[in-house]
């Protein structure tokens, strides 16, 4: 057991940091905002230049050979800086996804693009009707010559409007909610047939919904025996996501904590209020229980224990969801009025957040999952 | 004791219902079912049909166009309206500056003002807060010099809640720089919002719409019969105002259509191959919510029954009682709503759904709209004096600590 | 709608506080407990000199024709001192029994004597395997000449192991978990065949355990229809156990927040601190809302509809309930240390709220019935 | 960084496991199986086979008998010795006066005291809080007056927990009543509890256990080198005691065995005609517990880890989280395994069940101690500073607020 850092992460996790107070202020952003991609392309370049775009690939694919909790490391600090890039939909969802089931020749040509920041993935799973249900998927796939053909539609795929490639499930054989019988694909983002309404989340990311028409597909892994690869490229987007939200509820409980200082009101600073004081502690108790279980969800993606790896892995989302929601919550309450405001940094924390815990599965969703499973 | 209703009672509840369902324009309810808020031509129309049936100035004594109500009825009324889904009638021009002319308006002022506020005539705003201040209002810094005729204002206020429509706007300002106490030098302003040197800033709030305020005061000129009551004693006009009937303070009808709204989406969703209202963890969430409303409607009902005996007028502590547990309801609910909606919780494309009219995507914009609320009502345990700030209420007025 | 006590009802509640201020402080408790009886003996003359224990009866049975906003008025007294007289059992839930099922005959020999202060009834109908599940009897009844015979057990009966006569529910037919094929009986505290076994509930009240071999028994009412009478005496006992609790939380409240005001810490008094003022106002929140759960209880006692009536009992009860765990813990709490004590009251009103949450079903058991039922 | 225990953390792990399961006598595991605290001749026993096999002075130097182990496998241990259930070493030996003689106590302190203390052949109370002073310690107020070689002890001692087995007691007076601040002029004295002029007085708790006292000290003799550390400097005494090692103050084990025993009862009771365990309800409680557990013992392997690695000694002021944490997990397992048992958690039957030791009634008897626990436990946000303190700490020493 060990909660040390090796030098190289403390490395990493420094350069990211200063990368990002550098040039990832809220004014900043906000201009990254207001270009056509909606994030910033100029910051996608310094990433690939970092190696942050091929942190967790193999070296023969110009990576780094990095683990899930160097990947951690990176996502906490882009969790605090708001960062709005498609790292996640590129590196973490489309990169395990090509990791787990792509063929060498597959890795080979796309990896070392993500690396060099030429090429941008995006993970195409979530259906309408399957809420959060894994299994449901009812885009199909079937053979055409060669390769493949998918019909059918996706929903809210995370930065699915600029992507260069993007990873489809379809389904090859079996009832609609069955886990066999579904594949993943991968389909270029300009391919015939593909539509993509791009708009923006509530944290002003982008995302797209997708409608397929006859679009040409070439298979990832074999098709109809996707499912546990799909399973495993959620988990891995959770596990980030989670040390995301670390990110974002450490700003938020900083930003909370000295406006609690320097805010007056009756005459004296809203933090010599004890309530005030004791909630700002207990946004900190839930900030470290939440930073625990961030670390369990890092330490977990490569459990080889499926079931151990799932059991894990749906603690955390429930762990740091419920961390994200009581922090949020309160860093906007402890602001007061201006906390409600666009032009305020916590409001946006606070969406980061709310998207944060309604992706792969909310608080409810995998805390039933767990209570299914009590022994 | 009986918390039934009255034959009487019942029959005014039909009547408002029937009234309500025979006159409320269905393309306003279609659209607050939705969870949209109303337009401002669609709140506006609808005040005028209740106003027209006698039933805007609700409290209102019935000189001055009032039903002639007692609070149950009152209660009763709001619950209906909130219930259907309608708008609201304009707080500002109903429960604040209405009441406030018939307490302390010259008669000039009433004549001028009151059928304009009660048929929408013109809208009111509220002109309280200032930047810096939050729920500490009496350290307002908004200067009037008396010049002749009139008072010179300048400064400015914030959280000016639909300023931006506002034809009419009461203003607290500082008359007496010099008073031994704060509260003392305070005076109560009627300002024409088209006034030249008035600024309305827009505040997008972070549920993206546009509420919000900052209204800047740069040499408005205001002619002194535009003051209510006394120079220097509109602390007393403000303390009225908010201490005024808060019968529908716990918005528990909002509580309610949100629940609502939630099972309709829980009806469409899926979870675990069944639809989500079959999900026991989600029924034992609403299951919760709805004990909570009962326990709170109960209260309520107690505060206005003894509200409508009481003679002094002032306010009931558990007023208090009603604003925190009627925000919890308020922030609960809209959660509930909002998770409800799962993935489709997250987008915000109201453009994207409003430019593709023909092709109406009904659980997208109920889950939008979901999120909206959820967003918007975080202000809700904030504004009208933070929960907190209610304890503090509790902990000085009833536990005298 | 109207919240207001009659001139009577002012009476009748203003004459018990002052009778328990009187004669039933925490000391003048602690002798009757003392007492063989475990109760005071000479206050239950009282309470019938009173009229009290006739105060739900017809005038013709000597009672005063009270409803059930009376019975809430005592018993909220009853909860406020801690009274641990068998007033529930005899006159709510036997006295219910009687007044809905028995007959002319049954009521005139008893509700007269009860009214009296002559006789103690019981309601035995839990059984160790039903847990609050109102429909499983075991127990069962079989007709013996003109009367019936019982055999089987019943558990944690209130009052069971003084009252002279005991109301028994037992199976006549059907499968152990039928509402179908219930009946309630008379049986006499001595009768052959009964052992019962008495002890002390974790509040210092009397309950006991019965055994039942051929004990020969009345019938009180048509054996096998009594399912619906059971409910509503139930009811009955959820409704007064809901105004005993608002009695309880208002004296908790109460010392609560004087001990604040008397004990200092770090050279200032406990409530001063702003973190125990909104501690003590959230206690007052809970109990105010309690209070309004306890009024809908007792008001819906008498509701016609069997749908609304059960609806609102299963409400107020999750809402006392929840009221009061919350008053009785944050009691003991901000008490600190002597809150923990035996020889301090707090924590005598504290168990007694444990024992009426787990009377009757608790809170989850009722939440679980409203979320079966949510439309 | 990894969360995993190493392979010789795993060895470790099993051979403790092991030992507890091969050694712990069967009649003290099946009784706490079912919720009994255990006895003292329970308690005694087993401390004295841990020290037989070198474990029970578990942070000790090992030149005072201690087994040279890790923070981590401290923690190993102490979990796997929560988790059998085995009685725990008493912490007022190991935990406090051991490491307090170790750093403070005199050569022939040491010798006299610390093996007797390891292997529980005295039992050491705790002489700290007084009546009125709750966890404003420095408020003390028994005196000791120096009177040759001795001190004259009088003055009261309140939640004295064991004070009724002990043997010792290590008692903080004050020394110098005129010190300038409260903090000086305490002294740190070991008083046998033979000594003429004490009375140990009962307190019963609220789950009707005798485990705390009342001491009196009537003119109470101590000799003078029973004084620890100089005269007056007994405040850095108690505070190295109180910021000592706390690895085991979220008592997961605990938490986990009250779940364990929750379940237990489920198994058996029934819940709409089938056994609880299967209710989708409890179960969703049951994992949150387990969430909440799992986000505990990481925060406590990081506070543990990183103790391990500091050299200051100090406390982290995390552990105030795991205080607050842990006894939140305790107070709400043990309301879990009370609720489980249903109407059997209000019978307080414990003479009657033992009078029928010939028909055992093994349900019944983990009710009430589930009810027991529960009461019992309503301590934990109290004692140690209660969890309102220890968010003044976090307050102070971490926001800095």
């Amino acid at each position: 057991m060990d909660f040390d850092l090796s030098d190289d992460q403390r490395m990493l996790a420094d350069s990211v940091t200063r990368l990002m107070a550098d040039r990832y202020g809220f004014e900043a952003r906000k201009g990254f905002l207001k270009t056509p991609a909606g994030w910033g392309t100029e910051m996608w370049a310094t990433y690939a230049e970092l190696g942050l775009l091929g942190l967790p690939f193999a070296e023969e694919h110009g990576g780094f050979g990095g683990g899930p909790v160097d990947v951690m490391l990176v996502m906490q600090e882009f969790g605090r800086a708001l960062a709005l890039e498609p790292y996640l939909a590129t590196v973490v969802l489309g990169g395990t996804a090509l990791r787990l089931a792509g063929s060498a020749a597959q890795q080979g040509a796309i990896l070392p693009a993500i690396a060099e920041g030429t090429m941008k993935l995006a993970f195409a799973h979530g259906e309408r009707e399957a809420r959060y249900d894994l299994s449901l998927v009812r885009t199909s796939a079937r053979r055409a010559g060669g390769g493949w053909v998918l019909d059918g539609a996706k929903n809210v795929v995370l930065h699915g409007d600029s992507a260069d490639r993007i990873v489809v499930s379809a389904r090859v054989s079996g009832e609609i909610d069955d886990p066999d019988g579904i594949g993943l694909f991968l389909v270029a983002g300009d391919a015939a047939g593909l539509s993509r309404r791009g708009y923006t989340l509530r944290d002003e990311t982008r995302a797209a919904d997708l409608a397929l028409h006859n679009v040409a597909a070439e298979a990832l892994g074999e098709p109809g025996t996707s499912f546990a690869v799909i399973e495993r490229v959620v988990q891995a987007g959770i596990a980030a996501m989670g040390a995301e939200a670390v990110g974002a509820m450490e700003a938020m409980q900083a930003m909370t904590l000295e406006y609690s200082r320097t805010r007056e009101q009756f005459g004296k600073p809203i933090g010599s209020n004890q309530v005030v004081q004791h909630r700002l502690a207990e946004m900190l108790m839930a900030l470290e229980q939440g930073r625990s279980m961030a670390m369990l969800a890092a330490m977990s993606v490569d459990e080889t224990d499926p079931v151990e790896r799932a059991r894990s892995i749906a603690m955390a989302k429930v762990g740091c969801g419920q961390a994200a929601r009581f922090v949020s919550q309160q860093a906007i309450q402890l602001h007061g009025g201006i906390g409600m405001t666009e032009e305020y940094a916590v409001g946006h924390y606070f969406r980061r957040a709310l998207v944060i815990e309604h992706m792969f599965g909310d608080t409810a969703y995998h805390l039933a999952r767990l209570a299914a499973d009590v022994e | 004791m009986d918390l039934r209703f009255t034959p009487e009672e019942r029959a005014f509840r039909d009547e408002v219902r029937a009234f309500i369902r025979d006159h409320l324009p269905a393309d306003t309810r279609d659209r607050m079912r939705l969870g949209y808020p109303p337009r401002k031509q669609d709140q506006v129309a609808w005040q005028r049909i209740l106003n027209k049936q006698g039933w805007a100035a609700i409290s209102w004594p019935k000189e001055w166009g009032g039903p002639g109500w007692t609070a149950v009825q009152r209660m009763i009324f709001l619950e209906e309206n909130q219930a259907a889904p309608a708008p609201e009638l304009l707080s500002f021009n109903i429960t604040m500056i209405g009441p406030v002319l018939i307490q302390f308006g010259t008669e000039a002022q009433k004549r001028r003002f009151l059928p304009r506020a009660a048929n929408l005539d013109d809208w009111w705003c509220q002109g309280f807060s200032e930047p810096g201040a939050g729920s500490d209002l009496a350290s307002l810094k908004t200067a009037a010099k008396r010049d002749g005729d009139h008072y010179v204002v300048n400064g400015s206020k914030i959280w000016t809640s639909t300023a931006h429509n506002a034809d009419w706007c009461f203003v607290l300002v500082r008359t007496n720089p010099n008073a031994a106490k704060r509260q003392e030098g305070i005076s109560f302003l009627l300002v024409d919002m088209k006034t030249p040197g008035i600024t309305v800033r827009p505040i997008i709030s972070i549920d993206g719409s546009h509420h919000l305020n900052e209204v800047f005061f740069d040499d408005v000129r205001v002619p002194v019969e535009m003051r209510v009551y006394e120079e220097n004693r509109g602390w007393d006009v403000a303390k009225y105002l908010l201490g005024n009937e808060r019968t529908g303070i716990a918005r528990l009808g909002k509580s309610r259509e949100r629940v609502a709204a939630a099972k309709d989406t829980a009806r469409v969703v899926r979870y675990n191959g069944r639809p989500l209202i079959e999900d026991p963890m989600f029924r034992q969430r609403i299951a919760q919510m709805e004990v909570d409303m009962k326990a709170l409607q109960i209260t309520q009902y107690r505060v206005v029954s003894a509200g409508a005996k009481k003679a002094d007028g002032r306010p009931d502590p558990l007023s208090s009682v009603l604003k925190v547990k009627g925000t919890e309801l308020l922030q609960s609910t809209t959660e509930l709503a909002m998770d409800a909606a799962g993935p489709l919780a997250a987008p915000f494309w109201a453009q994207e759904l409003a430019a593709m009219a023909n092709e109406p995507d009904l659980l997208a914009e109920a889950a939008e709209q979901a999120t909206g609320s959820y967003l918007m009502l975080r202000a809700a345990s904030i504004y009208g004096g933070t929960n907190e700030i209610q304890k503090n209420i509790l902990t000085k007025a009833v536990l005298r600590l």
